[in-house]
């Protein structure tokens, strides 16, 4: 019972995880039809920023957290700006410029901060574990989940509450028509990627004090991320949430009932078998094609 | 320290775009060249600096360069500057088997210093065989190798186990958690794990093998959790260790009731994850940055001059420093005219040296070394505190879970 | 692309493979020869990848797994003609015993012939392309959704290889390999022969290739490549061709990685990596995704650059390869491929406005 | 039996019954015109015909074969062919190509893979290709031919592909009057060869080329029979009435 609990929320970790990076991924992909194979590097420089400002400020993580976000967001704009506008009209080209641009961002970093890896502290009242039910959570984890789920509900909020969500879903439907009555879709192309690399870069902030940061950190996450978000649904953050919960549960328990590599092999093969069966995602509507 | 080099190929290599052909330094053929020409002998060095593992490879690089800057600031090798030819592999063995036929065809490098995973070393084997010349291999490995292109200097599984398991068994009880990366050499230490815990009567609860990069330990702490062992014996790899430490420590769990008995965790995992998570566990190496000598004063002095005062050393970047000692010492007792790959590798066997662990010895027979196997405790400051030493340095025996084969000097001999 | 004429098509390739199999008497380093043995080997993979990106509109992200199997095929052959140095155990690779079997697994007994691993490094790709792309293009899957699902196989195919250690050397691969040999000829990776093997069998490729892509069939495949599904409806089976060129490419990709098996003399499962995959993509992509003499120069070219970038600039020599992708993708949308024609059709005088806006057939991912 | 029957036929996209039990048959040789209000199920009908859409219940009968759930490429092969509300062609590819694509007689791999089709038109292709007048554009990429154009190449691919079946939905849409003419000319001698289905909103050319007319209305067919029957029938006056009337359908 314990270890079904805990193995449960194990499950819900990993899920955490993977929503908090395909979130960013799910907006620019779904929104803008961008793959943007240089997310895992923002969540890199989320990781970086969130070192930099700990060892040269020495802010705690929470503090942090905002002017991370502001931090990658910038990032992102400019590489919006000087590589992602020009290939709105070949997205499958913007997997290659993007995959330039990561392998940069990696490069550059490694320059700047070294090859050493680096470490993002957990904050204090964070880093024990709390009981639940018997079973020890590690209250950080929790923190991250809630954490996650509250980003969430921020984005669902912007995308569909705030003037610049509605723009953004104008555009999204139909760039020319929403030119036309005065939407600047550029600007909110631009404002869309910062706010979805933003996004990759508070994911970043927050799994550094689980995991490692080091320059290269950022491919583990891409592949997971993007299939978080076809398996989901493009434009369904509804969507997003519930594969995210579907693959971390089901990497979670295959690990548990076997081992961590047949475990990703075997959600891999879950997921072809969704995408061919459903490629439109989990949670989209069908339709006339 | 790449100056010349960097020289010499501006001229030939700006040709950028246009790639190989079109740089005319390619078309020399130098095949006629001896080995040490011009009061120079070239060496290569293999570390990748960028890609996955240059993590650690960037330290491995920074020593060797520390050890050859070191042996030309004292006047080089009987008169001889050591000409480092630097290459990048990337993390990637396609790539290291690429630059080393370069470094061993192309730029006739004497020898050639590199490689930290297992993959890496095998890809550039059949380079090093086939091309009769000699690399130098500083990283604790599985064993079971026995080349004569190959001289080893970090520790195969007796040199790191045998003392390291009796002592986790008698303070700490029988019952172990196996729990590595998914390749050759934590597979192999676990065999051995498994034959030494077997004569003591203790018991293997699980078993597990993580991919490489894994950082969700979530199912297998759950595991530890389940199979309550006394010790959990770790042979994972890179990140993950970290990622491995951080949620073991969240998760609930304390060295001082079940601790982690590591191989691989070293000095650099533990300044990226922080000493507070790997404080209490242990870890059994030939070399901590903490053991006290004056050989390792002056190392640690040096390498924290050149790369920086918090850079750490640590049981893989001493044996890539110690090793290009050992190959001046080998050096040296060869004529001009005789260095070639094949005599340096003769003249190294059996040669000593007092490294930053204490006095090492290439063995002739084997090709591997005589160190020094230690026992370490990380403490919260990054640094592990040394608790035990072997008494005497331990004899190599790559095939010592293999009692029908034994490496020797003509090569492997069967029962 | 207006096809121009036939001659005027095929005289590029005729050039290029004439070219590449004059190299030999012109260079005699046994380093170089092996470099740009290499170096062709990569470019029939980005050719393969051309095929069925660049024809037919199937963007493969899973090359490597072809590529891979390939490889391995070989690899297997070329392990057990070695005699085990290492081991001392007759008759087993040494990884083997080192993973405690004691007898060879049967899978492994066929390749004890030269011949077979000949054929399965062309065929098991083919075979495994055809089933994946049934299960696919049965489906109509199509643009993003073809990448996903071949990325996955990628990642899939790669994890088993790792796992499973003991029939596949795991992490480290098959290493230690003998030489290739048939009709009593060595192929030793430095020699003129191995060049030839591999200028050879790219030359062919490209050949076959381009009569493919010439005949009725390769105009089907031009057409569903433009992301139309309009075919249909003259009665070709989509998913067949689709099939086909998929399998093709596979198979082609699986010679690629046979040949780079036996250069660098050890099989790893990194062939069957992410990186590889995409670097593929991305030779693909600077070479000209639209044409298979582009592609495999293109991968030519990056490989010889990035050997040379990394030694000159060795700390930064990544960024400068960034950096020209993203010009490349940004500013050469069909490559250098697309340059080239467009330079050729401004001098032929035969430009008519086309060679401007020659746009990529990329309306696939607005699909679905 | 007819040529092509559909028996209660239906489909529905997310509950929304787009062709709810739509019978209708056509005898071979008959040229049949499909009208209706926007969303009365005409082009759904097509799609359905010739697969592109799958029904949700009912049968669809081509010279006594149950097609219903055949894939598009097996209707084809049995001569069902079909011309898109918006100009389908292939832009990528040269008119030349457009139209050797559609000479589709064999279109298994095996024999295309055999076939390198050459420069010179076949003589029924360049029958076709003047009719059309395409003769100065073969080599020009369909892509850049203007949209008239594209509708002929469209024509031109469809009379090359010489199906017993032939589903048109707006032909004459963007044409100029005489381009018009010349579709009616072309369709006066298609009929009886073929059997045309054809869904236009010009009453005018509906008028010229129409022998039976279908009326469809909320996917089912509301009327049927010849064009004076069709204008006088009270029904389909009162289903049309909040649109002005049939002839601004």
């Amino acid at each position: 019972m314990d270890i079904l609990l805990s193995q449960l929320f194990t499950g819900l970790s990993i899920g955490s995880v993977l929503l908090l990076v395909a979130l960013g991924l799910a907006i620019i992909y779904g929104a803008m039809g961008v793959i943007n194979l240089a997310h895992g590097e923002f969540v890199m420089l989320g990781a970086y920023a969130t070192w930099l400002l700990q060892s040269t400020l020495g802010l705690s993580l929470l503090p942090c957290l905002f002017l991370v976000f502001l931090m990658v967001a910038a990032a992102g704009w400019a590489v919006e700006r000087t590589v992602v506008r020009f290939l709105y009209r070949r997205p499958l080209d913007t997997i290659l410029a993007t995959w330039g641009v990561g392998i940069m961002l990696q490069q550059a970093v490694r320059l700047a901060a070294g090859a050493d890896l680096r470490y993002v502290e957990t904050p204090n009242p964070l880093s024990g574990s709390i009981d639940l039910a018997g079973v020890a959570i590690p209250s950080y984890r929790l923190f991250v989940l809630a954490f996650a789920a509250a980003l969430l509900g921020v984005t669902w909020f912007v995308v569909q509450r705030t003037e610049f969500g509605m723009k953004l879903r104008a555009v999204t439907q139909n760039r020319e028509m929403a030119s036309c009555t005065g939407i600047d879709s550029a600007r909110v192309f631009s404002l869309t990627f910062a706010f979805g690399s933003g996004l990759a870069g508070l994911a970043g902030a927050l799994v550094a004090p689980i995991k490692s940061v080091a320059p290269d950190m950022g491919t583990n996450f891409v592949v997971d991320a993007f299939m978080v978000v076809v398996v989901g649904g493009v434009g369904s953050l509804f969507g997003t949430v519930a594969s995210s919960g579907l693959l971390g549960g089901g990497t979670a328990g295959f690990a548990f009932l076997l081992n961590d590599t047949l475990a990703k092999a075997l959600v891999f093969l879950g997921v072809i078998v969704l995408v061919r069966f459903r490629p439109q995602g989990l949670f989209a509507a069908t339709g006339r094609r | 320290m790449t100056l010349t080099r960097r020289h010499f190929l501006k001229s030939a290599a700006i040709a950028g775009a246009a790639g190989t052909a079109a740089s005319p330094q390619f078309w020399i053929k130098n095949s006629g060249m001896a080995w040490a020409a011009g009061k120079e002998i070239k060496v290569g060095v293999l570390f990748s600096l960028t890609g996955t593992t240059a993590v650690v490879e960037k330290s491995l690089h920074n020593a060797t360069l520390m050890a050859i800057d070191e042996i030309n600031a004292s006047g080089g090798i009987n008169g001889m500057k050591v000409v480092p030819v630097i290459e990048d592999p990337a993390s990637d063995p396609a790539t290291f088997a690429e630059k080393a036929n370069k470094l061993v065809l192309n730029d006739r490098c004497a020898t050639v210093f590199g490689s930290y995973t297992s993959a890496s070393r095998k890809a550039v084997l059949p380079v090093f065989e086939k091309r009769k010349n000699l690399y130098w291999y500083p990283t604790l490995y599985e064993g079971r190798e026995c080349s004569k292109s190959v001289i080893y200097t970090g520790a195969v599984p007796n040199q790191q186990q045998k003392e390291f398991i009796p002592w986790l068994v008698r303070n700490f009880g029988k019952r172990f958690y196996l729990v590595g990366s998914n390749y050759i050499y934590p597979k192999e230490e676990n065999n051995v794990c498994k034959i030494l815990l077997k004569e003591l009567g203790g018991e293997v609860v699980g078993e597990e093998y993580v991919p490489l990069g894994h950082s969700e330990f979530g199912s297998v702490l759950n595991k530890f959790r389940e199979t309550k062992p006394d010790v959990i014996f770790s042979t994972v790899v890179g990140d993950s260790v970290i990622a491995l430490h951080k949620q073991y420590k969240a998760a609930g769990f304390s060295p001082d009731r079940m601790p982690m008995a590591s191989l691989t965790t070293s000095e650099v995992e533990i300044a990226a994850m922080g000493g507070e998570y790997a404080a209490g566990h242990f870890t059994s190496a030939p070399y901590f940055m903490g053991h006290e000598s004056a050989e390792n004063a002056a190392f640690i002095e040096g390498y924290q001059r050149r790369f920086g005062k918090d850079s750490v050393t640590h049981f893989v970047s001493e044996a890539a420093y110690f090793q290009v000692h050992l190959f001046r010492q080998a050096v040296e007792k060869l004529g001009t005219g005789d260095i070639t790959p094949t005599n340096i590798r003769d003249a190294a066997g059996g040669q000593e040296i007092k490294a930053p662990q204490g006095r090492v010895k290439v063995d002739a027979d084997t090709l591997h070394c005589y160190l020094w196997p230690k026992i370490g405790q990380a403490q919260a400051n990054g640094q592990f505190k040394v608790i035990q030493q072997s008494a005497d340095w331990v004899k190599p025996e790559p095939y010592w879970a293999y009692p029908g084969l034994s490496c020797t000097r003509d090569g492997l001999k069967g029962a | 692309m207006p096809r121009i004429t036939s001659a005027a098509q095929f005289l590029p390739y005729i050039l290029f493979c004439g070219a590449i199999l004059a190299v030999p008497s012109i260079v005699s380093d046994p380093f170089l020869l092996n470099k740009f043995a290499r170096y062709l080997a990569l470019g029939l993979a980005a050719a393969a990848l051309a095929l069925s990106w660049g024809y037919c509109g199937i963007l493969n992200l899973g090359q490597g797994v072809g590529f891979g199997l390939g490889a391995y095929a070989m690899a297997m052959h070329l392990k057990l003609k070695t005699s085990p140095v290492h081991t001392g155990t007759a008759g087993l690779p040494d990884f083997m015993v080192w993973n405690n079997l004691d007898h060879l697994p049967w899978f492994w007994q066929p390749f004890h012939s030269g011949l077979f691993a000949l054929a399965a490094a062309v065929l098991l790709p083919a075979l495994v392309a055809a089933l994946l792309g049934w299960f696919m293009f049965r489906a109509r899957i199509a643009g993003v959704y073809v990448a996903i699902i071949t990325l996955a196989m990628l990642a899939v195919t790669n994890l088993l290889f790792v796992d499973q250690q003991a029939y596949t050397g795991g992490l480290n691969g098959i290493t230690d390999l003998a030489w290739f040999e048939m009709g009593g000829v060595e192929f030793d990776p430095y020699s003129p022969a191995f060049y030839y093997l591999s200028a050879g069998c790219l030359a062919f490729f490209l050949m076959l290739g381009m009569v493919f892509t010439r005949s009725k069939a390769g105009l089907v495949l031009r057409a569903i490549g433009s992301g139309t599904d309009r075919v249909l409806f003259f009665g070709y089976d989509m998913a067949s061709y689709q099939c086909l060129a998929f399998s093709l490419s596979a198979s082609m990709a699986g010679v690629a990685g046979m040949l780079y098996a036996m250069v660098l003399e050890f099989a790893s499962p990194t062939f069957m990596g992410v990186p590889i995959s995409l670097s593929m993509v991305i030779w693909a992509a600077v070479g000209g995704r639209g044409s298979l003499l582009g592609a495999t120069v293109g991968a030519i070219l990056v490989n010889g650059t990035q050997g040379s970038l990394s030694e000159t600039f060795l700390d930064s020599w990544q960024l400068i390869l960034g950096a020209l992708f993203i010009l490349v993708v940004v500013f050469l949308p069909n490559g250098i491929a697309g340059l080239a024609n467009s330079l050729g059709a401004r001098l032929s005088g035969r430009a008519r406005g086309m060679a401007a806006r020659s746009a990529a057939p990329s309306a696939l991912l607005n699909r679905r | 039996m007819s040529y092509l029957e559909l028996h209660g036929l239906e489909v529905s996209f997310d509950g929304f019954k787009a062709v709810n039990g739509l019978d209708l048959s056509v005898e071979r040789g008959e040229l049949r015109c499909l009208l209706g209000a926007n969303g009365a199920g005409k082009s759904t009908t097509l799609d359905l015909i010739c697969g592109r859409t799958q029904p949700t219940g009912g049968r669809i009968l081509l010279d006594e074969h149950d097609i219903t759930y055949d894939p598009e490429y097996r209707r084809a092969r049995r001569g069902v062919g079909r011309k898109f509300q918006v100009p389908s062609v292939f832009k990528e590819l040269s008119v030349r190509e457009n139209l050797e694509i559609a000479r589709s007689r064999h279109p298994e791999p095996w024999c295309t893979l055999r076939a390198f089709p050459g420069r010179r038109l076949s003589p029924r292709v360049a029958e076709v290709v003047e009719i059309v007048g395409l003769e100065d554009a073969l080599d020009t990429r369909a892509g850049h031919l203007s949209h008239g154009q594209t509708q002929w190449l469209e024509i031109a691919m469809l009379l090359v592909q010489d199906s017993a079946l032939i589903l048109m939905d707006e032909p004459t849409a963007g044409m100029t009057i005489q381009e018009t003419g010349k579709t009616s000319a072309i369709f006066q001698r298609l009929r009886g060869r073929h059997t045309l289905i054809v869904v236009e909103h010009d009453m005018g050319f509906v008028r010229e080329i129409a022998e039976t007319i279908t009326v469809l209305h909320q996917g089912r067919r509301l009327s049927e029979g010849p064009i004076r029957v069709i204008e006088n029938d009270p029904k389909v006056r009162e289903a049309y009435l909040g649109s002005g009337g049939i002839s601004h359908a």
